[in-house]
């Protein structure tokens, strides 16, 4: 699975990351278009965090544990057992924000640009590549790749049977994978 | 101790406050201008972000971005930045009047020491259209005679060895007999020349120092001593001594491959350096093991080398100081009787003389020595070469020239003329993302290369800058080995000295004797 | 195998990297002291001793010169102590870094250049450019005792470090004849012994008074001396003493125009 | 007998997160799911936007409707647990049947407390607790227009909503002398009130309704009686005074009970072999320090996962779970999370900052966060969730915090390093 990384140490603070974030998830998917002053209002799902000379960019780290999942009310927010990816279905979400007050990392924003609905970093998979890691100037974010952690399956199917033997968040004795 | 600013107060003078007390009264046109299209600026705020030099703003009255031409120093890093490429950086349109005699420049550099009363400062190398020599020689090529040979499929060497070589050997059993000096192989002949860190940020040197590693060369760490950090790059280390002394001690010494005595810079012969204060930060000071915020300056002269006889003492004192087991060259600038010192430094004992050209690049220099004091390398390294070979005393040194090489035609070349290999500084900082501002002085380099500001230097992610530099290198040792392999020759060592494979165009015969070469066509 | 540690070598007829190889061999082999007898001008003693034996080792190093040692004595020096019963040339302590340098006689020119730590002891005169661009860093603070008098440019380019000058060798009122004192002077100090007229000291170069530590500072260094030279410094007063400080870290600040 | 190897009693968030986390694991023992109520898996907050037909039927569904098929779950749904033989390992039905389990977890709910009201039972009075109370209501209103909701709580309010979304004339009858009482402080409910009030929705504050009566014509609901003597006319009613756990079900099982079914940090009960999640368990709140029955749907999942971990052998500890609410009025948003209504003292400090619409408060006990309540502008609250369960510091950060303006760049190195590199499991 996916996940994207910031590495402050050399992040720019220069903000490409939220422009071309913002393009990937107008309607129009044209930087001109998405900008345009009367065009519906853009949103980041990067958010650049920056204080003094120190910054980073941080979106959605597809949890292994997902709590903006396990609070989601209505079902919208799940984790895909396959690619990792913790996805909203639009048209399920009620908008009652609960994921944006569980997510400890505040990447979830919202989009009330048709309907409410919750909006997140989704690996730009639509683009087939992350669009804020392809165009950041300085390699200050980075794909880093991982095999799918079973236990990490939010809803997995009957058949997935590996049975690991590591203990899994929540737990105090728990060592991080890392 | 901590020194406090004594100031001088006299009581007897009324005090008057006039307005130039509060401003600097400018007479200056800004030197460029600033063109945003308004119709492709989609207001990121990524300029404002990226110019140290406070060009770029919000209006917020307006809501649009504007800016400050006055301000900018030309190095387009906002134009580069900018996603919708809005922004174009050109020479200001509005010019002084145009004067066959009094240029802009001129004009602009009398305004700026009629405001401050200062030496007009600047950075990297000499501006000035000074001929290039390298461009009017022209390098040979095989045809039916000598075939010519493909390095893609064929063995070619680039390998050289740095270090005085003995004018004999005695060989016995088919091994070396005799003891050789020190020696240090490297795969291309192409160093990193010294740049400090303090001229240049963290992260640039770093990336200087792996690509020397992964490279198999050698880069320089000039007079700003050795981050603690980087000691583990000792194999491919040339450290340097100079009149500052700056971050000098056994451990640093012993800590290279090579100890480079530098007695003058291409860009500022004859003058020392001042590292200001404000770049001396916490790392700095502990790299040049001085205190923070106090000025690193580097005397116009080493006071221990008054004489040749004294750089014969200072070389041997290194010498000692490592044991013997490192060459020791010495650094000049080319000057008008260069050959002659050359002569000098190679009978005091070194086995490493650089040469620095005027086109080499500086952190700061003054203008009026950067553009108008030395020698082009291309004569100064012609009439070195032959000097030494004329006093039979050539093999006693390797000979390094730098200063302006700016591709793999120029390093054939200065070969040709008699070089061992090339130092390379400024190439290597536009392969990191200079583009020649010549504001590395500021220490607002918005490149994040020439500063020490935390906010800035970020901007060199040492890991780009290595595969950058790695790539160039290989890439100019590629085309090395195609302009060999043209000639027909599948050896670097066979190109030494080879003046018979350059021709000049466009050159007087003086110029033509100087550089030991025959005009094109003969 | 052991070795007596103290070993006596005869420099007489010796090259100077001869007796330097000597000299490292010896310390090498375990050698914590090395009196070198009939020194004749050899250069760099005590230069090549880096990586022989561990830095503390090195510390407890004594180097005993009789005869007069050539330049670059003591050069990178970097823990042992040399005492030289004689002259010392130029350049003794030359960026030295830890150690001792005691002179039981004068120094030539660029004594302790550039150096950053350790203390150097002259009893009688030096030459010109004494303690030029002498440094400091962390806790390392070179400090070097002249009991005599100095040429011109003492002091000159300053960055750390301190210099006594005890003028013990001019005449009653006699002044100190040594010009352009501090010249460039951008850290440490000079404490100077004696009559010295304000045009003979360097721009940029102030007289601030005497606080307690440094007052400390000199008596410290002015019995060390008596002690090492056997020289009653009982007459020897902190009130004849001209401090001597830079008045900016930046002395070349307003040279340049942005 | 039938038998499985674990045995859910259950139909809602806490048994999903069970199933999954059993599933997840990879262990594919039979689970059998026994609930009342005859439902698929559903969204029990979803109820009133579904009444309000703001939420399609399809969409009030928490899982795909092959969830169970896809899980391997045998479903026994329509059916009452009667008892359970934790000796012998099996639970009575109502209808008699008895089914064997190697584990079981009970995760049965709450119930909705009916009190004691004369004319409880006439035709136009409601509950708002299940899809059949929404369906039933739903149908109701289609041919009447003025509502009374008993109770200013959350399932109170968000009814009152739905209502008025509906057209319906709607008057909140609340107790306490504010609405929220449980959940926000004065001036957050007072934000709250406005919004309802400006969207035409009637609040009553500090009475009781003492009894509903029908018309002369008709059993139906028509009136009102408060506890003022004021009668109000409407005709249907909804009861939202609250849940309580249905402890009932395990009564002298040997099944140790508090408030609710007491589970430790595992969710296991007293009982080796029994587990409990959701609404109608007692777990423990690290913020709070203790044990306490808190019924919110992140917990009840969390919960369930947590259970149905420890169930397949995975150790895990439930180490989150504290009180977090976040709720909208008409589009404005409403969040709190842990001592959210806390005043200053007892070792409390609160901060305060009214601006318009927009509140904010935090609460900090020896500088920590502990509690936060937000209206309006509720970005990135999330970060203060998780500061609340770091447990870091925001001395001196108290401002930026009331502004909005702190970041995750502001969270101690070792946690901030933590966050950018952890793939997202151990959130302690």
């Amino acid at each position: 699975m996916w996940r994207i990384r910031a590495i402050p140490e050399v992040c720019i603070g220069c903000g490409l990351c939220r422009v071309w974030c913002k393009v990937e998830h107008s309607d129009s998917k044209n930087i001109h278009k998405a900008f345009k002053p009367n065009a519906p209002e853009t949103i980041s799902c990067v958010e650049l965090e920056e204080s003094g000379c120190e910054s980073f960019a941080m979106q959605c780290r597809q949890c292994d544990e997902p709590l903006c999942a396990y609070g989601c009310i209505t079902g919208a927010m799940t984790k895909d057992p396959d690619t990792g990816l913790v996805t909203v279905d639009k048209k399920k979400c009620v908008g009652c924000w609960t994921c944006i007050l569980m997510c400890p990392n505040g990447v979830i924003k919202r989009d009330e640009r048709n309907g409410r609905s919750a909006i997140k970093c989704d690996l730009c998979k639509d683009r087939g590549f992350p669009s804020c890691v392809e165009h950041c100037p300085n390699d200050a974010l980075v794909i880093e790749e991982s095999p799918m952690n079973p236990l990490a399956a939010h809803s997995a199917p009957l058949s997935g049977s590996s049975r690991g033997d590591e203990n899994i968040l929540f737990s105090e004795e728990v060592d991080d994978d890392e | 101790m901590k020194i406090e600013e004594h100031q001088n107060n006299n009581p007897s003078k009324p005090a008057q406050r006039k307005a130039s007390d509060f401003k600097i009264r400018s007479n200056r046109l800004s030197e460029f201008a600033v063109q945003r299209d308004y119709d492709r600026c989609i207001k990121c705020e990524v300029c404002i972000k990226q110019c140290s030099f406070d060009v770029h703003y919000r209006d917020e009255e307006d809501d649009l971005i504007k800016h400050r031409p006055e301000n900018c120093v030309g190095c387009h890093r906002c134009a580069v930045m900018c996603p919708t490429a809005a922004i174009s950086i050109t020479p200001n349109p509005a010019q002084y009047r145009a004067h066959g005699s009094w240029s802009g420049e001129h004009v602009k550099d009398i305004n700026r020491q009629a405001e401050t009363g200062g030496v007009v400062l600047t950075g990297s190398g000499n501006d000035k259209a000074a001929p290039v020599y390298w461009d009017r020689m022209l390098i040979n090529a095989s045809q039916v005679t000598n075939p010519s040979i493909d390095p893609l499929r064929e063995p070619m060497e680039l390998r050289t060895y740095i270090g005085a070589k003995p004018a004999s050997v005695k060989v016995k059993d088919g091994k070396l007999a005799s003891e050789m000096p020190p020696q240090i192989k490297i795969q291309m002949p192409i160093l990193f020349s010294a740049i400090s860190y303090g001229a240049i940020s963290y992260n640039v040197q770093k990336a200087i120092a792996e690509a020397a590693e992964e490279l198999g060369t050698l880069y320089n760490t000039g007079e700003g001593g050795l981050h603690p950090d980087f000691y583990k790059y000792k194999d491919n280390t040339i450290v340097q001594v100079a009149s500052g002394r700056f971050g000098v001690h056994p451990d640093y010494l012993n800590a290279a491959r090579m100890v480079e005595i530098k007695i003058g810079q291409g860009a500022k012969p004859g003058i020392g350096g001042h590292l200001a204060g404000e770049k001396v930060s916490e790392s700095v000071s502990i790299t040049r093991m001085i205190p923070m915020g106090t000025d690193a300056i580097s005397p116009a002269p080493q006071h221990d080398i008054y004489s040749i006889e004294d750089l014969r003492m200072l070389i041997f004192a290194l010498k000692e100081a490592t044991n013997y087991r490192v060459p020791v060259s010495v650094k000049i600038a080319a000057v008008h009787n260069a050959a002659a010192i050359a002569s000098g430094i190679v009978r005091a004992g070194a086995d490493v003389v650089a040469i620095d050209g005027f086109r080499g690049g500086t952190g700061a220099a003054p203008k009026a020595i950067r553009d108008n004091v030395g020698l082009p390398i291309e004569f100064a390294l012609a009439a070195v070469d032959q000097r030494l070979r004329d006093e039979g005393i050539r093999n006693q040194v390797t000979l390094i020239s730098g200063g302006g090489i700016r591709c793999a035609a120029d390093i054939v070349k200065a070969i040709a003329l008699g070089a061992d290999a090339v130092y390379i500084g400024t190439a290597a900082l536009i392969a990191v993302g200079c583009t020649l501002c010549q504001k590395c002085y500021s220490g607002k380099c918005n490149w994040g290369i020439a500063t020490q500001n935390p906010y800035l230097a970020k901007r060199v992610n040492s890991e780009i800058a290595k595969n950058r530099l790695v790539n160039l290198v290989q890439g100019w040792s590629h085309e090395i080995k195609e302009m060999l392999g043209g000639m027909g020759i599948n050896s670097i060592e066979s190109l030494k000295g080879s003046r018979s494979q350059l021709r000049g165009v466009g050159l007087t015969s003086e110029e033509l004797d100087i550089l030991g070469i025959r005009p094109a066509g003969m | 195998m052991s070795i007596a540690t103290s070993i006596e070598i005869d420099a007489a007829g010796l090259y100077y990297k001869e007796l330097n190889a000597q000299i490292r061999d010896a310390v090498s082999e375990g050698a914590l002291k090395v009196v070198l007898k009939n020194v004749t001008g050899q250069r760099y003693i005590g230069t090549n001793l880096y990586g022989t034996v561990d830095r503390d080792t090195l510390r407890k190093l004594e180097i005993e010169i009789h005869g007069t040692p050539g330049n670059d004595l003591g050069m990178f020096l970097d823990g042992p102590t040399i005492t030289v019963h004689g002259n010392v040339m130029d350049g003794s302590g030359n960026t030295m870094n830890h150690g001792r340098i005691v002179a039981h006689g004068r120094a030539g020119d660029i004594t302790g250049f550039s150096a950053r730590g350790g203390e150097m002891f002259i009893k009688g005169n030096a030459g010109y450019r004494v303690g030029i661009h002498m440094k400091e860093y962390g806790d390392m603070r070179p400090v070097m005792t002249i009991g005599g008098a100095t040429q011109d440019f003492l002091g000159e380019y300053m960055a750390g470090g301190v210099v006594i000058i005890l003028g013990l060798t001019l005449k009653p009122g006699e002044a100190h004849y040594c010009n352009h004192v501090g010249t460039g002077m951008h850290g440490g100090m000079i404490f100077l012994r004696g009559n010295i007229e304000p045009h003979q000291i360097g721009t940029g170069v102030g007289m601030p008074e005497l606080t307690d530590k440094d007052a400390e500072l000199l008596t410290n260094y002015i019995a060390e001396y008596g002690r090492l030279f056997d020289t009653d410094v009982s007459e020897i007063k902190l009130e004849d003493f001209t401090k001597l400080a830079p008045l900016s870290v930046r002395p070349y600040k307003q040279v340049y125009a942005y | 007998m039938n038998k499985f190897d674990y045995l859910i009693i259950g139909n809602s968030t806490a048994a999903v997160g069970a199933i999954e986390a059993i599933r997840a694991a990879g262990d594919n023992g039979s689970i059998g799911v026994v609930a009342h109520e005859t439902e698929h898996t559903y969204s029990r907050p979803l109820i009133t936007y579904f009444m309000a037909g703001k939420v399609a039927e399809e969409n009030v569904y928490y899982r795909p409707g092959n969830f169970y098929e896809r899980m391997g779950v045998e479903c026994m749904f329509g059916r009452q647990m009667k008892s359970v033989d934790v000796e012998g390992r099996s639970v009575l039905l109502e209808d008699g049947e008895r089914i064997g389990y190697g584990l079981l977890m009970i995760a049965a709910g709450g119930s909705p407390i009916a009190p004691p009201i004369p004319g409880m039972d006439r035709p136009g009075v409601f509950f708002m607790n299940t899809m059949d109370d929404a369906r039933k209501a739903k149908g109701w209103l289609q041919h009447n227009k003025r509502a009374v909701v008993i109770g200013g709580g959350l399932t109170g309010l968000k009814t009152a909503e739905a209502l008025a979304n509906l057209g319906q004339e709607v008057i909140v009858v609340e107790l306490a002398p504010r609405v929220l009482a449980a959940a926000m402080d004065e001036a957050c409910s007072e934000l709250v009130r406005q919004v309802l009030v400006s969207k035409g929705i009637e609040i009553l504050t500090e009475v009781q309704v003492t009894r509903i009566d029908g018309c002369d014509d008709s059993n139906d609901v028509c009136f009102a009686t408060l506890s003022t003597g004021e009668v109000i006319s409407c005709d249907t009613v909804f009861m939202a005074i609250g849940v309580r756990p249905r402890i009932e079900l395990v009564k002298d099982s040997g099944i140790e009970i508090g408030r609710g079914i007491l589970v430790d940090r595992h969710m296991r009960t007293n009982i080796p072999n029994v587990y409990a999640s959701g609404d109608i368990a007692e777990a423990f709140d690290p913020l709070f320090g203790g044990q306490r029955v808190l019924p919110i749907l992140p917990n009840a999942y969390i919960g369930g996962r947590v259970a149905g971990m420890n169930m397949t052998g995975k150790e895990a500890s439930y180490n989150v779970g504290m009180s977090v609410n976040s709720v909208n009025f008409f589009g404005f948003p409403f969040m709190s999370a842990g001592f959210a209504t806390q005043e200053e003292g007892d070792g409390f400090k609160v901060f305060k900052k009214l601006d318009g619409t927009n509140y904010r408060k935090i609460v900090t006990r020896e500088s920590k966060l502990v509690g936060m309540l937000i209206s309006g502008d509720v970005e990135r609250a999330g970060l203060m969730t998780g500061m609340m369960r770091a447990g870091v510091s925001v001395e001196g950060m108290e401002q930026d915090l009331l502004d909005g303006k702190l970041g995750l760049i502001c969270l101690p190195k070792d946690v901030l390093e933590e966050r950018i590199h952890s793939s997202g499991r151990n959130w302690q």
